[in-house]
């Protein structure tokens, strides 16, 4: 569950959110559209508390965002357009090293099951400064897996995917909202999230307006 | 006129004031003459003599007497000094003399000695000290002055 | 929009502070430079104190409000602590480098030389950095809330390292330097107590005074800024729409 | 104990990083010859002036390497965004500035040990009887570096300037350090009874415990929001 109570958010001259009023269920995967530069991103960021809010607060799961962030963070998974990854490190060691800092210990059989769902289990072994885009969003992927969080922010998950991949993708997100998971997702992209998205929004200078989805279609700031 | 030109005038009014009633006060200490113009216009009466104790000069008679030259940029004075010597008369030192010219015997007759007072340096610490305080907060002062009229005009302010 | 009763507050009182100030100063400057008597070792130069010590005084205030702001400020995240600190930090730069300034003035006449390793001029000098630091951390951020945070982490490190420069600057000091030069030597008796005393406290409430109205113009500038991002983007915001 | 662990996958992972890129280690002991070598063109010195300056010239170089290692600390974790997964890790971030600080000292006390061999050779220094001595100064003034170093390197890789805002910071704040460390390393070098410099290691002691803790506490402020 995702609440947002009139979020803004400003960088000195620039108010880049403004009285952003959010709710999402249990169950429900919201999308967020929008042109760029509309804040999208700064919303994810404020709800995964990476960033405080300059107005209004929020609660995750029932629990205030700006009191009681590490309970939140350890039911929640940020996919960021960073992928969270070292470089000098090869696939399993991202995963072990990512894991244990949020205090799981993934079996060998955990973490090569996750890997073959995400189709990278050949290159297990490899430095991830090998892989390409895909194969790192992959990786990133099969990390929030693993995690098995609550709640799932998805900046624009598609891009760098490809077709496989954005299946793969909203497979997850099918699983976890079947498991009354909660989904927020920004994308540009209506045809790959039309699939799985129950409602939908758009922002425009910072600031979110709930629309029916399929009136996006035809949208020409999607 | 606003108000804040009218606090701002009365305090350049008292530094003024303060400016001038100290100056008036040091006067006296300030003007010194140069060993060349005693020399030259053999004044009469008191008066203050600035000058270099020249090298080699400086001879001293029992307890309460000494004799040297003070030397100026041009000329230097024959000095004779009677009194208890204080303990800054050395050579090369820079003093002022207080005393009389004898204009008949060419020679200074010293009554005080003293060390060349630091105005330059007690007024240069001042106006460091002060100056740039009260500059620094005429402008915040006046940006404030804007920034409420700024506000007002924009119609963002809304009185309670 | 209104004003922040904090800053309608200041503005309110502010002016008592700055009256006092002005009468402290006129009291201790009449004073210090015509009712007292030359110092019997220093002469006339002695009257630099009475202009140096009040501002080391309030600088070294003006710091201590910075580390009790910035912990506030850690606590409660209020932008209003964050104005008052950013104020207090940039006064508290001026008040170093003033009193710095007038040291090396008096040290010229009563040592014959502008600079001295001296373990206060020494402490001083570090503290400028640690301010002009903050002031420039500060400008390359460009979050307000973080540049606030980190600001405040800044100065709260810096109020715990100084009493340990100092130590470590006197004790190195005494190891390389001969003790004839010292600051201690001036012995305070008490014709230059009031004068002095007069300067301090007219000093420390003209800091008051300007720290109020830094605070206001930091907050205003804030406020009118804030507004004119909120109007620019409804502005664009609009012309979307239609 | 959840702490304890992360403290110790964060040096694993620093540790495994450095062994395959070589990249820290590498540049900082680069740096400190160069800065070696410009010492020695700009000081023309016999033995006796090269006692009284190597120890100050030693704890340049070595803060300016320091500097360097620290500053590449947290920028490698802007590769891929990954300072945002360290800010959501679900525990007090104090075991991230412990496990940072432990791989930090390790880098710069490695560096140290292996720059000191051509300090002794390059300005011909009698070798010295206590080494051990020696070694506890390195340590000390190496830990006061790292602990007030990680901290400000954390907080200067999210601000724009970043390179130049870490030493601006920094030096300043480690004048203590650099005092003492200079110091106490010119005692042991000189062979003086440990007691005429022993002042100095106390103030050594107390910097690291005090700013140890102290960033402990602030580093929690530079994580989080």
């Amino acid at each position: 569950m995702i609440a947002c109570h009139g979020i803004g958010k400003a960088y000195g001259h620039f108010q880049v959110l403004h009285d952003v009023n959010l709710t999402i269920a249990e169950g429900e995967c919201f999308a967020l559209f929008g042109p760029n530069g509309s804040g999208k991103t700064t919303l994810l960021k404020v709800l995964a508390t990476l960033e405080r809010p300059s107005t209004g607060h929020f609660e995750i799961l029932g629990m205030h965002g700006l009191k009681n962030k590490e309970a939140i963070r350890a039911n929640l998974m940020f996919l960021a357009h960073g992928t969270h990854l070292y470089d000098e490190l090869n696939a399993r060691e991202n995963l072990a090293f990512a894991l244990a800092l949020r205090g799981h210990y993934p079996t060998d059989q955990d973490v090569k099951r996750a890997l073959d769902r995400v189709a990278i289990g050949a290159f297990a072994d490899m430095k991830v400064r090998h892989y390409s885009a895909g194969m790192k969003k992959r990786l990133a992927l099969a990390k929030t897996m693993l995690a098995r969080p609550n709640v799932l922010l998805l900046d624009e998950p598609f891009t760098a995917l490809d077709t496989a991949g954005a299946e793969i993708l909203r497979e997850y997100v099918r699983e976890r909202l079947s498991a009354k998971g909660t989904v927020l997702l920004s994308t540009h992209d209506y045809d790959k999230t039309r699939p799985i998205a129950n409602r939908a929004g758009i922002l425009r200078h910072g600031a979110l307006q709930e629309t029916a989805i399929e009136e996006l279609k035809s949208d020409d700031l999607v | 006129m606003t108000n804040l030109h009218i606090r701002w005038g009365g305090v350049c009014i008292v530094a003024i004031v303060l400016i001038v009633l100290t100056y008036d006060h040091y006067r006296d200490n300030l003007a010194s003459l140069a060993p060349q113009q005693v020399r030259q216009e053999a004044p009469k009466g008191d008066i203050r003599v600035l000058g270099m104790v020249q090298g080699g000069t400086l001879e001293t008679r029992g307890a309460g007497e000494a004799t040297f030259a003070l030397l100026g940029e041009h000329a230097s004075l024959p000095v004779h000094y009677e009194g208890p010597p204080p303990d800054n008369l050395r050579e090369l030192k820079i003093l002022v003399l207080i005393g009389t010219w004898n204009v008949g015997a060419q020679v200074f007759e010293a009554r005080d000695i003293g060390i060349v007072p630091n105005y330059g340096f007690i007024a240069g610490a001042y106006l460091l000290g002060l100056l740039p305080l009260a500059l620094l907060l005429f402008a915040m002062t006046r940006r404030v002055h804007f920034l409420y009229d700024e506000i007002k005009a924009s119609k963002l302010y809304e009185e309670e | 929009m209104t004003i922040h009763r904090v800053i309608r507050k200041v503005q309110r009182f502010e002016g008592w502070f700055g009256g006092s100030a002005v009468l402290c100063l006129i009291a201790g400057l009449y004073l210090g430079l015509i009712g007292s008597p030359p110092d019997y070792y220093q002469g006339e130069v002695v009257r630099i104190m009475y202009i140096h010590v009040p501002l080391a005084h309030t600088a070294l205030l003006a710091y201590i409000v910075l580390t009790i702001g910035s912990l506030w400020y850690l606590w409660k995240r209020d932008p209003i602590v964050d104005n008052m600190c950013q104020a207090v930090a940039g006064l508290s730069a001026v008040f170093t480098a003033l009193a710095l300034g007038t040291g090396m003035i008096w040290g010229k006449p009563t040592w014959d030389t502008w600079w001295t390793w001296d373990a206060r001029l020494t402490s001083f000098t570090v503290l400028l950095l640690i301010l002009i630091g903050y002031l420039m951390l500060r400008t390359f951020v460009d979050d307000p809330e973080k540049e606030a945070r980190y600001g405040a982490i800044l100065a709260i490190v810096g109020f715990v390292d100084l009493p340990i420069i100092h130590f470590s600057v006197e004790w190195w000091r005494t190891l390389h330097q001969p003790q004839s030069i010292s600051m201690r030597g001036v012995s305070i008796s008490s014709g230059l107590l009031v004068p002095l005393l007069f300067m301090s406290v007219g000093m420390s409430l003209l800091f008051s005074y300007m720290l109020m109205v830094r605070t206001q113009l930091l907050y205003l500038d804030r406020l009118l800024h804030a507004k004119k991002g909120r109007l620019l983007s409804q502005f664009h915001l609009s012309k979307s729409d239609s | 104990m959840t702490s304890f662990s992360v403290i110790r996958w964060i040096v694993w992972k620093d540790f495994v990083t450095e062994l395959r890129s070589r990249e820290t280690i590498s540049s900082m002991v680069f740096f400190a010859l160069i800065v070696i070598l410009i010492f020695s063109f700009s000081f023309s010195m016999d033995q006796q002036a090269a006692r009284e300056v190597i120890a100050g010239i030693m704890w340049v170089a070595f803060a300016f390497t320091g500097i360097i290692g620290l500053g590449k600390s947290f920028s490698t974790e802007l590769q891929n965004d990954c300072l945002e997964a360290l800010q959501m890790v679900p525990e007090a971030k104090g075991a991230i500035y412990l496990g940072k600080v432990a791989a930090n000292f390790a880098f710069m006390f490695v560096v140290e040990i292996l720059l000191f061999p051509m300090f002794v050779i390059l300005f011909n220094l009698e070798v010295v009887e206590e080494i051990s001595l020696l070694l506890l100064v390195f340590f000390l003034a190496t830990v006061g570096l790292s602990a007030i170093g990680t901290l400000f390197s954390a907080l200067t890789v999210q601000i724009r300037a970043r390179e130049v805002m870490l030493p601006i910071l920094l030096l300043p704040l480690v004048v203590p350090v650099m005092i003492a460390a200079v110091e106490a390393t010119k005692g042991a070098l000189n062979g003086d009874p440990p007691a005429m410099y022993e002042q100095w290691l106390e103030l050594l002691a107390i910097y690291d415990v005090v700013f140890t803790v102290v960033s402990f506490w602030m580093f929690e402020f530079v994580m989080d929001s």
